[in-house]
């Protein structure tokens, strides 16, 4: 068949196909889209193999590639399936990284340990890891003179505070991941340095005796977040590790591979982190409920959090 | 359990024992190949090589007092090499056969998917027909006469996939896997030991095989456990999972090696658990995935035993 | 100039497309344009760091200014590696084009499009009025790409240049005490120094990619206005036809065709685009005065807009109009915003509690399976074709068992005592089988329990079953009867 | 041969084209996020003050903000078939190296991996890796396996002029006619002394010169093309 009648014949096909591409997808025409498929690329095939003209050959791939995209649109993993996900996949993802896990926990709680002792035995120490301002607010923010004098926080500062531990929080668990591209350099800076304030914030706030402040306000969220910092570090140092040594496969092929089996723990990340954010803002700032409670319910999260976490094991073998 | 019927199967449990003597770590492989041998059938096995697949043969040849030779297939070997030829004698001036390798009771027939469909035919009809024709004449093979056939997994280019009609022919299909590590360090060390190229060992026979495989053949069938291996085969036909189910040659030979494995555990009848214990070396090369499948990544083993948890065990 | 050996694909593309083919261009030949450039700059630009030494930023600005000229030459070595000629560094500058410089770095200095115009100099060596109308057919499309690519280089070429600003600062020892800003927080000569010197690597290293992207986009309207593809498969047909004519005088044609070859690629660079210049001209002129060209124009303007008809009343739905006068009315919006913030949380709790009960809702019946490890399927009720629901067994199993053997129905006795084994085990132990178990799996099901007494009952009596109904072997009445007495201690409601 | 094509085959045995975008374009469109991203901050801090910057909108403001920085990309690009606005405007689209749309996934990970793109200032980081790579990604697209595609529109063949199709004297390979039967579609674009000249190229096929090479070579190209 000349080009000619080729292109009499199939246009008008093409074209209502092209008009259908542009309009918004309809629920589900899977199956018609699958015969356009099945059609379009016969004919891209017909063209190339018989060298038609380069405009018409362009205008089938162009055609032939919408009608892909569109097709796989359906095996998009945007439909989540919620239940398996947080029944398997995410606790799984965590199992299948259980050694970077460990060494995020370490880089992240080491330092922790180490400045939260210092700072505790010796008045100092502070100074040299904070700046003098960031300790004076710290200590005013945790003062349980101050705490007496004022009132329940208002609901409006909730929601500001919400919308600061989202920004704030939540960015940094995505740039200690980000870091893994920094050969894990980054990850590892990211955890050490955060543990290390953490770790100091909390040992001068208890050598100041601010010990009923302090901890039943972050004993609550602490669970998720501080959990799902571990994690993104994790994560983070799978990337990087990817990077350096990338076993039997290249090192782009090693990269792209660890970036899909994080994904789970990336979406298990954030929730973590919206629910940290969400206890900080309402649960752990409220002072009306008596410091024994928010223990008790602080304790009962971490428990809760860290079985959770830790149970992808059985998954494995599947 | 243990109603002996004869001799037999102490005679195979001897010839078991010399076989895993030699071959270190692969009982089960070696029981397969018993057990294809009772069924009086040839078995491909897919495996890096390596793995003591000619070592297997040369036992086993000795074990049953029998000859054995080796093919190694490449992509030039012609027909001709494997059957055998015709010559003309200058010194008799007359025409000569000569017998190709098929001439003997086991055939080791190295990486029959290296050469072109021709030869690999050629082979293949020997199987089927256990006899060669050479110049008008038809001249039977040994007796016993088996064929292992081996493929190579990894390697697939330059390879000729077998014809799907052809695989048919095979009675069971062996996966042959590294061996568990510490039969690994005792194949290291006896071989590390012994002189280059082993010592060919024992080579009293052991078994009659005829006879054995006369036994086989009379293993006693309850009319359950065959519609039961029937039934096995017959959902290999309808699944979606499958492009391509096993044929009705699947259920004769599934039965056949459950009696075989039968009489190899010294039982005079055959149980559902034999049919089942068997469905996968006899079926795993006759049903061809269905293309997404294959993309999923899984394989013919998984979906084969998806498919048997969908049959019911037979009723009383 | 020979087609045939043409390094980029010639075909038409769009005008990023063909933007994007020109980085292609520079990352392929990277080196050769890069060195080829920095020959270019390093003799004046030393020169002018001599001189300028307290001020290097003179010196950087007039290197700047100077670009037009130094771009000259890794444009000159493009165009001989498209064609896959080999065009030495040193060679090439020792022909270096000098022509029509000055108003190149006067007044045209200031053109937005000049990697795109340059090859009109440099390659073609157009000047006057020549240049002016090669130009109107090459900026007939593209010359917004051209701007782009201008605007986005010099973008990188900042970028570039504070980045390896930041860098030389960043891993510069501070022991060695140099100070890049001094008190007043401007920049000391060092530092200075230190931007002039990154200011140059930026310059050189952006270079060829913004040279090739502006060549590229040159190339490509050039294919688009001479169809250079159409030219190289016509050449290779007229080759072939000649071929087939006839042998020698193939020959013959070739080695002409190498002598034209030869004569067409002179060393000079003003022949490398246009083999024959000369008739260039005249081309040009008609090329102008045909219809198809130079003489179309789109001119747009802005221009105010028509207002009074466009006002559109019906914008706003009343009802929105309304609830906000009621709530201006209503809330005080300069001091009192406790009450809609109290309002928005409890909204965003009972958001957050509707959520997990909706997720407890939906996932209601998998949850509900989540304690016992894993999901616990629906005892069956029919196994082996045999009914194992408790509701079909007599009351005294064994005693109805040993009854129907003494009847001589040795396979319905033992049939019964097999399926009460199996409905003891299924109701008592919550052992899951599936009907596609066969017994032994069922039998290593039961050993799984951990229950040896148990477990090497249940393997006797299978061998036993097994035996009567595929073996049909009928097994001693003891046997039976032991069987029976097991049944009553392993299995019975009485047992353990 | 340079090229910016990116060629995979797909199920169905075909090989798919697909045109890589560098950075220019890439900038542009960024650019146009970026403005486009400006104006919702200012619009939603503007309509947020009222609220209490330290209070409510306040709130809210940091949630928008956090939403706007790390998802927007992501938003778009899952639902938006791999566009934001500015990719849109510029007829450019994120997509999977195996040509399929990109999943949350590969988004998520090609979007928080900006943070190190962006190292050590706006992006050099990625500029210099999008250099460094034939098919222009930078370090998300590495790590998440996308690229940026164009998908503009593409061209139409040109209508054909009413030309008496003239069989061919000598048979041709399908190569031949094909660029036969591109000069024929193409000789609009194509100046007259150009058009002379290519068909001078082929006289030894048309045994014609000039204006009459040029029409016979047309012609030539409407047999080809079908064109009876």
């Amino acid at each position: 068949m000349k080009q000619h009648s080729f292109v009499q014949q199939h246009g008008p096909t093409w074209q209502r196909i092209e008009d259908s591409l542009a309009k918004p997808a309809q629920a589900d025409n899977s199956k018609v889209l699958a015969e356009h498929y099945l059609l379009l690329c016969q004919h891209l095939a017909i063209a190339k193999e018989r060298l038609y003209d380069a405009a018409l050959v362009e205008r089938l791939n162009n055609l032939v590639l919408a009608l892909y995209r569109e097709l796989y649109r359906y095996r998009s993993e945007t439909r989540l399936n919620f239940y398996a996900f947080f029944k398997r996949d995410f606790p799984l993802a965590i199992y299948r990284h259980r050694y970077y896990v460990l060494l995020a926990f370490l880089v992240f709680v080491m330092p922790g340990l180490i400045a939260g002792a210092w700072t505790y035995f010796d008045e100092e120490a502070v100074y040299s890891i904070l700046d003098a301002p960031e300790v004076r607010q710290v200590e005013r923010m945790y003062d349980p003179d101050a705490r007496k004098l004022g009132r329940e926080r208002e609901a409006d500062t909730d929601i500001f505070m919400f919308g600061f531990y989202i920004k704030n929080n939540i960015s940094v668990a995505f740039r200690c991941f980000a870091g893994g591209m920094l050969v894990g350099i980054g990850t590892l800076l990211v955890l050490f340095f955060n543990g290390l304030f953490i770790g100091s914030i909390a040992g001068h706030l208890t050598r100041l005796e601010y010990v009923d402040t302090f901890y039943p306000f972050v004993v609550g969220h602490g669970s998720f977040e501080l959990t799902a910092i571990v994690f993104s570090g994790a994560a983070g140092l799978r990337l990087g590790f990817a990077i350096i040594n990338p076993g039997q496969f290249s090192r782009l092929d090693s990269l792209r591979q660890a970036g899909r089996d994080v994904v789970p723990m990336l979406y298990g990340i954030v929730l973590m982190l919206v629910i940290a954010a969400f206890l900080e803002a309402f649960w752990s700032s409220s002072t009306s409920l008596s410091i024994e409670i928010k223990y008790a319910v602080g304790a009962l999260l971490w428990v809760l959090v860290l079985l959770y976490s830790f149970s992808g094991r059985r998954y494995e073998s599947r | 359990m243990n109603d002996s019927t004869s001799t037999t199967p102490a005679a195979l449990n001897a010839l078991r024992d010399h076989i895993n003597s030699r071959l270190i770590g692969q009982s089960q492989v070696v029981d397969q190949v018993l057990i294809a041998m009772l069924a009086g059938g040839h078995v491909l096995i897919e495996g890096v090589p390596g793995l003591g697949k000619t070592l297997l043969v040369q036992a086993m040849a000795a074990g049953i007092g029998g000859k054995f030779k080796r093919i190694q297939f490449t992509p030039d070997l012609m027909p001709g090499d494997v059957t055998g030829h015709v010559m003309f004698d200058m010194s008799q001036s007359k025409f000569v056969l000569k017998q190709g390798p098929v001439f003997t009771n086991l055939l080791l027939a190295d990486e029959i998917n290296r050469a072109p469909a021709k030869t690999q035919a050629a082979l293949l009809e020997v199987m089927q027909e256990r006899q060669v024709t050479l110049d008008g004449k038809s001249m039977k093979v040994g007796k016993p006469f088996m064929v292992l056939a081996t493929q190579n997994p990894i390697e697939q280019e330059g390879t000729y996939a077998l014809p799907e009609a052809e695989l048919d022919r095979f009675i069971l299909k062996i996966n042959i896997d590294y061996p568990q590590a510490q039969d690994e360090v005792l194949i290291a060390t006896r071989y590390a030991l012994e002189a280059f190229g082993g010592d060919p060992g024992d080579t009293r026979q052991l078994i009659d095989v005829e006879a054995a495989q006369q036994q086989c053949a009379a293993i006693e069938v309850d009319d359950r456990v065959a519609e039961y291996a029937v039934e096995l085969v017959r959902a290999t036909r309808g699944s979606t999972l499958l492009r391509h189910g096993a044929g009705p040659r699947a259920s004769i030979a599934l039965l056949r090696c459950a009696k075989a494995l039968a009489l190899l555990n010294g039982v005079s009848f055959i149980t559902p658990d034999d049919v089942k214990a068997m469905v996968l070396p006899v079926l795993r090369h006759r049903v061809i995935l269905a293309p997404e499948v294959e993309i999923d990544g899984l394989g013919v083993d998984q979906v084969l035993a998806n498919l048997l948890e969908k049959v019911d065990a037979p009723r009383s | 100039m020979n087609l045939d050996k043409l390094q980029i694909n010639a075909c038409i593309r769009s005008g990023w497309q063909s933007v994007d083919l020109g980085f292609l261009m520079a990352r392929a030949w990277f080196r050769p344009l890069y060195f080829a450039g920095l020959l270019a700059m390093l003799p004046l630009s030393a020169v002018l760091l001599l001189v300028f030494w307290k001020s290097p930023f003179w010196a950087l600005a007039i290197i700047w200014w100077l670009k037009p000229f130094w771009e000259r030459l890794p444009l000159f070595i493009a165009s001989r590696k498209l064609f896959d000629e080999e065009a030495g560094a040193w060679s090439s500058f020792r022909s270096f084009p000098l022509k029509d410089i000055l108003p190149w770095l006067l007044w045209r200095r200031f053109s937005v499009q000049r990697a795109f115009d340059n090859p009109v100099t440099v390659l073609e060596d157009l000047r006057g009025g020549q240049r002016r109308q090669r130009l109107r057919v090459l900026h007939g499309k593209y010359s917004d790409v051209a701007l782009g690519n201008q605007f986005v280089c010099f973008c990188f070429e900042l970028l570039v240049c504070f980045g390896i600003a930041l860098m030389i600062d960043f891993f510069t020892p501070e022991s060695l005490g140099l100070e890049v800003y001094d008190k007043f927080d401007d920049l000391t000569l060092l530092g200075e120094w230190m931007f002039t010197l990154s200011g140059f690597m930026a310059m050189s290293l952006t270079m060829p990619f913004h040279c090739m992207a502006g060549f590229a986009l040159y190339l490509n309207r050039r294919i688009e206005l001479e169809a250079w593809d159409i030219e190289i498969s016509f050449r290779s047909l007229a080759n072939r036809k000649r071929a087939s004519e006839s042998q020698a005088a193939g020959l013959l044609a070739s080695l002409m065709l190498a002598v034209i070859v030869c004569l067409a690629v002179p060393g000079s660079a003003d022949a490398a685009i246009d083999h024959d210049r000369d008739s260039a001209a005249g081309l040009i002129e008609e090329v102008l005065q045909s219809e198809d060209f130079g003489q179309e124009r789109t001119l747009r303007k802005w221009r105010f807009k028509d207002w009074s008809e466009e006002v559109d009343e019906e914008a706003f739905p009343e009802w929105l109009i309304e609830f906000l006068e009621w709530w201006e009315e209503n809330v005080d919006w300069s001091t009192d915003f406790s009450g809609t913030a109290f309002l928005l949380k409890i909204v965003l709790v009972i958001l957050f509690l509707g959520l997990v009960t909706y997720l407890l809702i939906r996932y209601r019946g998998p949850l509900s399976r989540l304690g016992s490890g894993r999901p616990r399927e629906k005892a069956p009720a029919v196994l082996f074709g045999l009914d194992v629901t408790p509701q079909s067994l007599p009351p005294d199993v064994p005693a109805q068992v040993m009854r129907l053997w003494d009847e001589g129905g040795y396979r319905e006795a033992l049939s019964l005592l097999y399926r009460a084994s199996l409905s003891r085990l299924i109701d008592k132990y919550e052992i899951a089988f599936r009907a596609s178990h066969t017994e032994a799996e069922c039998a290593a099901l039961v050993k799984a329990r951990g229950i040896e007494s148990l477990s090497d009952y249940f393997w006797q009596l299978t061998a036993v079953w097994r035996q009567l109904a595929y073996g049909h072997r009928v097994p001693a009445g003891e046997i039976i009867q032991d069987l029976c007495q097991g049944w009553t201690t392993e299995l019975s409601d009485e047992s353990k | 041969m340079l090229d910016t094509r990116y060629r995979v085959e797909i199920p169905g045995g075909i090989n798919l084209d697909a045109q890589v975008v560098g950075p220019i374009p890439r900038f542009f469109a960024f650019a146009i996020d970026l403005a486009f991203r400006g104006v919702i901050v200012f619009v939603l801090s503007m309509a947020s003050i009222p609220f209490g910057a330290f209070g409510l909108g306040g709130g809210f403001f940091l949630i928008f903000l956090f939403a706007i920085e790390w998802l927007y990309p992501v938003l778009f690009e899952v639902f938006w078939r791999g566009q934001t606005p500015g990719k849109k405007a510029l007829g450019i689209s994120v997509i999977n190296d195996d040509l399929t749309p990109v999943t949350l996934g590969t988004s998520l990970v090609r979007n928080l991996l900006r943070t190190v793109d962006f190292l050590p200032l706006f992006y050099l980081a990625g500029l210099i890796t999008m250099l460094s790579n034939r098919r222009f990604q930078r370090l998300g697209d590495l790590a998440a396996g996308t690229l940026v595609i164009s998908v503009g529109e593409s061209n139409r063949p040109a209508p054909q002029r009413d030309l008496v199709p003239l069989a061919p004297s000598t048979p041709l390979l399908r190569t031949e006619q094909s660029s036969i039967i591109d000069f024929l579609q193409r000789s609009q674009q194509l100046s007259e002394p150009r058009q002379r000249e290519l068909a001078s190229i082929l006289e030894g096929i048309t045994h014609e010169k000039d204006d009459n090479g040029v029409l016979q070579l047309q012609r030539l190209g409407a047999w080809f093309l079908g064109l009876r």
